[in-house]
């Protein structure tokens, strides 16, 4: 089909495009190195320069990285598994978590970064896993609210064991990574750019290829039709306690990441407020399309920590006399609220549907009613 | 009608024996707590149920509705009618109560209606998380607007209903309380005559089961769905209401957690089954009592949660889900 | 079109073997005590009334459904039935924790740090245990054999046990190309897992590849060439049921359960689907079990063919014998089968 | 922490401020003179565009909202004051508001960077806040590695601070200490509560209840831990979250085991106020004293809006307060121009900010003298705010800090509530005072 279509287009535009086809992995990569450099020199350029200096940019863009890493994981589950997880955040905690046990005074060890992130994601995907699997019998909406309830309580045990987690109190003075003796700080955030690019470019290639291989396609068969699948042969359990496993060890990359850089981590982070934005970033950015995930949580994101709470600056630099007098910040969480409403009613298939997958979690089964779920997962 | 044992007899002996067992286990004051806090939760419950089952929707705006029910009741009692108190006269205070049940259930109704129209409605044949989005998106749009008008700190209500109470079983319960269940239980069956035994009620239950069909057979779907959603806000302001006049205290914020407690509630029962979301919401609040008197409250939520998770792994359809032929 | 009527093979070379089987849901018997043997190579067909239990006793078959009694045995081995000491299984789980657990506790008193590590180790015990009850691997098969302990296989260990299936209404993965529900159905054939699809593997380069290969071809013995790049709910009704059959057929099964193969078909398509299952008993040796409304499909391609009206199995025998049979006659309401 | 009417401008800092004024003051053509103020001044040279500006960092949108706007309001006023002087040494103070609340809960992560903006904001000499505890440990290794001053008006938490754990924030600059706070740490707020009970009330017998937040867990323990070594008895010891509205059940279960006194270890906005609102309801606790850290006793008159007297109403009675601050400088004066300015009672840290506005404009005072360039000025207000050697005059009493940056000379207020007060809705009064040394002096 491939180089079917390469024939069909012989422009150079078009020629570009199937060799990005052929050669995916590379062309991410590259995308992202093109991303990664240009950025900085877009938020150079006015209006941008004016709400605030280069480095606060890039910064911001270091943890929007870390939103990015979790909208790809939690699209995983909720768009390519159709697994609907209201509870993502727990994950995130998890690999926080993992990471200033790893690397804190608390603890008293000093394991590095980069281990550290593999181990941060292990963790998470087994617990994945563990939390995954009492929930395979269920559909749907049921699914949701035993994720959900995952979700309070994950947070609710780093809070009350305290004896375990300093509680309330959260785990401070967190290690800093290193790379080559070189020592991050918090004075420069260009080296953690540069590495949350480098864990977002390998991350997409992986969820890329993991997309379009056999496990990928199980995945999609699961969402479309869970009998059907199992009828053609594929283990839907272990399929999608893959599908928690490794959308779970994308948000433990996330929670290690984001621990090293701010240095601390407590329970309150954890809420559901989080898994309801990132749930947010994936329908916006379109389920199941991986960039277009990825380019929703960096939207959402950005009009989060960066506009919104700009908005008075914003409106300072218009001078318009009424909206100057109004303090934005107030409102910010009214507008924020306006603004997902009339997203989702401008676009309700997302900014970037994945052209075949827009049907996607549209179908209610209603002919499975004649046929009750497999019984017998666990316990059954 | 006749007496069914499946259907009637067999679950009111389970219901009895198992409140009598609860009675034994936590005696009489707690025993009162725990009633009155399923009262507010099977009312918010029964609405997360009534929204789900029509259009299969996780309405996460449902908590927020209950509060403003709680704030509108309130603004109704200190600003139009000038309460401040106690109301002792029995008559007055029944009058009074009523105007503001009334006032306050027909209010929340419009709102629950309007919210449909203008944020679900135009995204009934869209892909299904988008709804719960905007969802999310109205119940951040309510608390700020709350907050904005009344303030972010909490805002008393003025507690009508004396808080008198009277010796009962070697506890003291208050009348408030007995209130409280009992009009919970009467809204309950209510609720279930209605979508029992009206036309309106046959309406909903056509297009919960099978949409395209109820339409060709005439059912106005719209004006169905519209008014499945002015009942659940009815509902909930009530629920709001008696919040209000038991706490004594509403705050902005108090929809969502109490909101999640009762959507619980509601998938505990089975989603879609209203008789469900009534024992969901009791189930509840039975649970959060024991972890309160054991001395675990701050498990609470987990213990809430944990229940939750072994009914569906034992039950994946909760408590009563096949009774109304829910779509798998 | 005739097909030969053959014999079934000597030796009692039978893939499937259903006994009794019988699955009430609640107080309704939907199937009550119906048996059935499935000869390699035979095509067979179960006809009778709407709500004569066929597709429940499909589903039985499949390892959709759990039957209330009886079993059903793939080539010898018993693969569904009832249940067996099923509450056994968590203790199973729970047991070999327990027991670690008590010799932690025990040892807690001499040691806190051994008992600790004892404890810990029970509880990665557990954690190990409930996986392997959900994932089900072999030796957790041979272990609750030993227990005592018999549980259904899973629809997709009975495609893996050979049994390929289509549905009566049609389930396709609508979303995704036609190729690609093949592929889907190749799953159990492929090899590589979730690593080789990171590292993008040499060995699952070459798999994917010869998947795509091996996908068209199956489009293309069911006539579905050229198809591949369309989405499965755009292809017209007659290529949909095509595409179920394919993506069967991708499984490499023994055995093809089809529900309806031709229902909503016009009689040019039935005739090509006739002609379709005929030929692939021919070229490729598989077995069919089909339900089928169609009594000239019926009687022009079965070997044999069960009758069930009610959940009963009414006759049993060849086409010609079934044709004849009164008790037929007097359940398709007298109408005789012409 | 929570100062609502102990207002005031200590006289004495009113008098340092107009003399430094008056001494560097020359007039200025083209500097608009402000109502009220003395005179307008040149800025010197340090003062880079004429305006240097003081951040708050704190949480300003959804439900903290109520934590962080009055407290901002707190630095607002004693800004306009200032700038009504002719601001410092005839540089116009601004201010920069931040905040560190994402989806409407307090958050480090917007914090860190809210703390970026401010250290890259080169005209803001200090900051305000946080409001939190954990927002200020993920913080204070910013401001520390950058030299600028945070000044918290309301973290309490012992780990801020004293070592070993407060070491781990300041490993950047371990000598160039950068945060200070005006409230006494939960170690000293609870005991003295503790103590107060046990002693003075002559109750033997508690029930506490915490919010499960970092204030309300610190002084729940320290008063636990003050209460047992008295020789009294704890009946029980609850944790609600904040999302909790129902406290009947708890104080139901805990009268049964009749306590004699109940400490309310948390704050009104995190539920204290309503559980003492539910809990006298409760058959038992009609009559027994609830007793509540600085949280709780936010000094507000029964009528103003949020005050745990006006949630809990009638309920408000024998109810006891701590408040980590000396009482014998307060006066009305602050109340009032904050009730003037904003149309309403101070919030519980109103007073507190305005304390911490206080000390970075009189070490700003101090630095001007020998800024170069806008970060000199920044360090030198840092280097004053922490040097022990200086004592700051402040709303909130005179106040000094220790290598750590805790006060050194930490004051308890204690007052209880009298319903007489407020026309009947009922107020605090004062009942006496404590003096403790140094927290940091072992």
């Amino acid at each position: 089909m491939t180089t079917a279509t390469s024939k069909r287009l012989p422009s150079p535009w078009g020629r570009l495009r199937a060799r990005a086809r052929d050669h995916r992995s590379l062309t991410i990569l590259a995308g992202w190195a093109i991303v990664a450099s240009v950025l900085p020199v877009i938020v150079m350029i006015p209006p941008l320069s004016t709400f605030q200096p280069e480095s606060l940019w890039i910064d911001g863009f270091a943890n929007a990285g870390v939103f990015i890493l979790l909208a790809m994981g939690l699209n995983v589950v909720v768009g390519l598994a159709g697994l609907l997880d209201l509870g993502y955040a727990a994950f995130f905690a998890i690999g926080s978590y993992a990471y200033a046990f790893g690397a804190s005074p608390f603890t008293n060890l000093q394991i590095p970064f980069w281990p550290m992130l593999l181990v941060g994601a292990v963790v998470a995907a087994t617990l994945g896993i563990l939390l995954g699997a009492p929930t395979l019998r269920l559909r749907g909406d049921y699914l949701a609210i035993v994720t959900l309830g995952f979700g309070e309580i994950v947070p609710a045990v780093f809070l009350n064991a305290s004896a375990f987690t300093k509680g309330t109190n959260g785990i401070g003075g967190i290690y800093k990574p290193e790379l080559f003796g070189f020592q991050f700080t918090l004075e420069n955030p260009v080296p953690y750019y540069v590495a949350m690019v480098g864990v977002l470019a390998i991350t997409m290639v992986f969820l890329y290829r993991l997309q379009g291989s056999r496990l990928g396609r199980a995945w999609m068969a699961i969402r479309e039709d869970e009998l059907a699948a199992a009828s053609s042969g594929i283990n839907t359990i272990t399929t999608k306690l893959l599908a928690f496993a490794l959308g779970a060890s994308t948000a433990g990359l996330a929670g290690v990441f984001a621990t090293s850089k701010l240095t601390f981590v407590g329970p309150g982070q954890f809420g559901f407020q989080v898994s309801f934005t990132v749930l947010a970033m994936v329908v916006l950015g379109g389920m199941g399309n991986i960039w277009g995930v990825a380019t929703g949580a960096f939207v959402i994101y950005t009009i989060q920590a960066v506009l919104l709470k700009e908005l008075n600056q914003f409106f300072a630099v218009l001078h318009v006399p009424i909206l100057q007098s109004i303090d934005f910040v107030q409102y910010q969480y009214l507008l924020y609220g306006v603004a997902l409403v009339a997203m989702m009613l401008l676009r309700p298939e997302g900014l970037f549907p994945s052209s075949r997958r827009r049907q996607e979690l549209h179908a209610t089964s209603d002919d499975v009613a004649d046929v009750p779920p497999p019984t017998e997962a666990l316990g059954a | 009608m006749t007496v069914d044992f499946r259907r009637v007899i067999r679950p009111v002996a389970i219901g009895t024996i198992a409140l009598l067992t609860e009675y034994a286990l936590l005696g009489t004051q707690q025993f009162a707590n725990a009633l009155t806090l399923g009262a507010i939760y099977a009312l918010i419950a029964l609405g997360y149920t009534m929204v789900y089952g029509i259009v299969e929707l996780i309405n996460f705006a449902h908590g927020d509705i209950f509060m403003v029910g709680s704030f509108l009741a309130m603004w109704i009692m200190t600003t139009v009618l000038g309460l401040s108190g106690p109301v002792t006269n029995l008559l007055n205070l029944v009058g009074l109560l009523s105007i503001v049940m009334f006032a306050t259930m027909v209010g929340m109704g419009f709102i629950g209606m309007f919210i449909e129209r203008f944020a679900y409605r135009p995204l009934r044949h869209a892909p299904r998380l988008a709804p719960l989005i905007t969802a999310i998106g109205v119940s951040f749009i309510l608390q700020n607007i709350i907050s904005s008008l009344f303030g972010p700190s909490p805002v008393n209500v003025p507690q009508i209903v004396p808080l008198d109470k009277f010796a009962f079983m070697g506890g003291k319960i208050g009348y408030l309380n007995v209130f409280m269940v009992v009009l919970a239980v009467v809204l309950m069956i209510a609720l279930q005559l209605f979508v029992g035994r009206t036309r309106l009620g046959r309406a909903m239950r056509s297009t919960a089961q099978d949409r395209e069909a109820a339409e060709l057979m005439g059912v106005d779907i719209n004006q169905t769905i519209a008014i499945t959603f002015f009942i659940a806000a009815a509902l909930a302001g009530a629920g709001g209401v008696i919040q209000g006049l038991y706490f004594g205290s509403i705050k902005f914020d108090l929809g969502f957690f109490v909101g999640l407690k009762a959507f619980t509630a509601a998938v505990l029962g089975g989603i879609g089954n209203t008789t469900g979301a009534a024992i969901g919401g009791f189930i509840i609040a039975f649970v959060e009592v024991y972890a309160t008197v054991l001395g675990y409250t701050q498990w609470s939520e987990v213990a809430v949660f944990t229940v939750l998770i072994l009914v569906l792994v034992f039950r994946p359809s909760g408590l009563l889900g096949q009774q109304l032929g829910e779509r798998a | 079109m005739t097909a030969a009527i053959i014999d079934p093979p000597p030796g009692g070379d039978l893939i499937l073997q259903a006994r009794k089987v019988t699955k009430a849901f609640g107080g309704l018997i939907a199937v009550r005590e119906v048996d059935l043997d499935i000869p390699r190579g035979a095509i067979i067909s179960l006809i009778g009334p709407n709500g004569a239990g066929k597709t429940t006793f499909f589903n039985v078959i499949a390892g959709i459904l759990d039957p209330t009694s009886g079993v059903v045995e793939l080539g010898g081995r018993r693969m569904v039935a009832r249940p067996v000491r099923a509450w056994l299984e968590p203790v199973t789980w729970v047991l070999p924790a327990v027991i670690i657990g008590a010799l932690g506790v025990l040892a807690y008193q001499a040691s806190p740090t051994a008992g600790g590590l004892i404890v810990l180790l029970a509880l990665i015990g557990l954690i190990a245990m409930l996986l392997a009850a959900i994932v089900r691997p072999a030796w957790y098969r041979v272990l609750l054999e030993r227990f005592g302990v018999f549980k259904s296989a899973r629809p997709n260990e009975m495609v893996r046990a050979g049994i390929g299936r289509t549905f009566q209404n049609i389930r396709l993965f609508a979303n995704m190309t036609a190729l690609e529900n093949v592929q889907v159905g190749m799953h159990l054939k492929m090899k590589s897992n979730a690593a080789d699809a990171l590292l993008s593997t040499p060995r699952a380069r070459a798999e994917e590849t010869a998947s795509v290969a091996s996908a068209l071809h199956y489009l293309e013995l069911v006539g579905l060439k050229g198809r591949g790049d369309q989405a499965a709910r755009n292809l017209p009704y007659g290529d949909q049921r095509r595409l179920e059959v394919a993506r069967a057929l991708a499984s490499e099964p023994a055995l093809v359960l089809l529900d309806e193969p031709t229902a909503g078909m016009n009689p040019r398509e039935t005739r090509e689907m006739t002609e379709l299952i005929g030929r692939l008993r021919r070229d490729l040796g598989l077995s069919f079990l089909l339900i089928e409304h169609d009594m000239k499909v019926v009687m022009g391609i079965s070997d044999r063919v069960t009758v069930l009206d009610h959940g009963e199995c009414i006759a049993e025998g060849t086409p010609d014998e079934v044709r004849r049979n009164p008790r037929v006659i007097e359940a398709y309401l007298g109408r005789p089968p012409e | 922490m929570k100062y609502g009417k102990l207002g005031a401008l200590g006289a004495g800092a009113l008098l340092v401020f107009s003399a430094c004024s008056g001494t560097t003051a020359t007039a200025a053509p083209g500097t608009s003179t402000a109502p009220g103020g003395s005179s307008a001044v040149a800025a010197g040279a340090w003062c880079v565009g004429g305006t240097v500006k003081i951040g708050t960092e704190l949480p300003m949108s959804g439900g903290e909202t109520a934590n962080g706007a009055p407290t901002a309001n707190g630095v607002k006023l004693a800004i306009k004051q200032q700038n009504a002087k002719g601001g410092v040494a005839g540089c116009k103070l601004d201010i920069n508001v931040q905040d560190d609340a994402l989806n409407g809960v307090h958050d480090p992560q917007t914090g860190a960077k809210n703390m970026q903006t401010l250290v890259a904001d080169a005209a803001v000499m200090g900051v305000v806040g946080p409001f939190n505890s954990g927002v200020a440990k993920a913080e204070i290794p910013i401001s520390n590695g950058a030299g600028l001053l945070m000044c918290s008006p309301a973290n309490t938490n012992n780990g801020v601070t004293q070592p070993p754990e407060g070491d781990t924030y300041r490993k950047t600059n371990p000598t160039k200490i950068s945060y200070i706070r005006t409230a006494s740490p939960d170690s000293i707020q609870g005991p003295s509560a503790a103590d107060y009970l046990y002693k003075d009330l002559g109750k033997t017998s508690v029930y506490i209840i915490d919010d499960t937040e970092t204030f309300g867990v610190g002084v729940g323990d320290t008063f636990q831990a003050e209460f047992k070594k008295l020789g009294g008895n704890v009946v029980k010891r609850d944790s609600a979250p904040k999302s909790t509205t129902d406290y009947t059940p708890l104080f139901t279960a805990a009268a049964a085991l009749n306590p004699q006194g109940v400490y309310l270890a948390g704050t009104t906005p995190t539920g204290m106020g309503l559980a003492l609102k539910q809990g006298r309801t409760v058959s038992g606790l009609e009559t027994v004293p609830f007793v509540g850290p600085d949280g709780v006793a936010d000094l507000g008159p029964g009528g103003t809006q949020g005050a745990t007297i006006t949630i809990a109403g009638a309920a408000s009675h024998d109810v006891y307060g701590t408040v980590g601050s000396a009482h014998d400088l307060a006066d009305n004066t602050f109340t009032a121009a904050y009730t003037t300015e904003f149309g309403g009672a101070p919030g519980a840290y109103s007073a507190a900010a305005y304390a911490c506005a206080q000390i970075i404009i009189a070490s700003l005072d101090k630095a001007s003298a020998t800024a170069t360039d806008l970060a000199s000025a920044r360090e030198g207000v840092r280097a004053n705010a922490v040097n022990s050697a200086n004592t700051f005059a402040t709303v909130l009493g005179s106040l000094n800090f220790d290598k750590y940056g805790d006060n050194v000379h930490p004051f308890i207020s204690f007052y209880k509530v009298d319903m007489t007060l407020a026309g009947g809705k009922g107020d605090w009064t004062f009942v006496k005072q404590e003096s403790f040394s140094d927290p940091n002096a072992q």
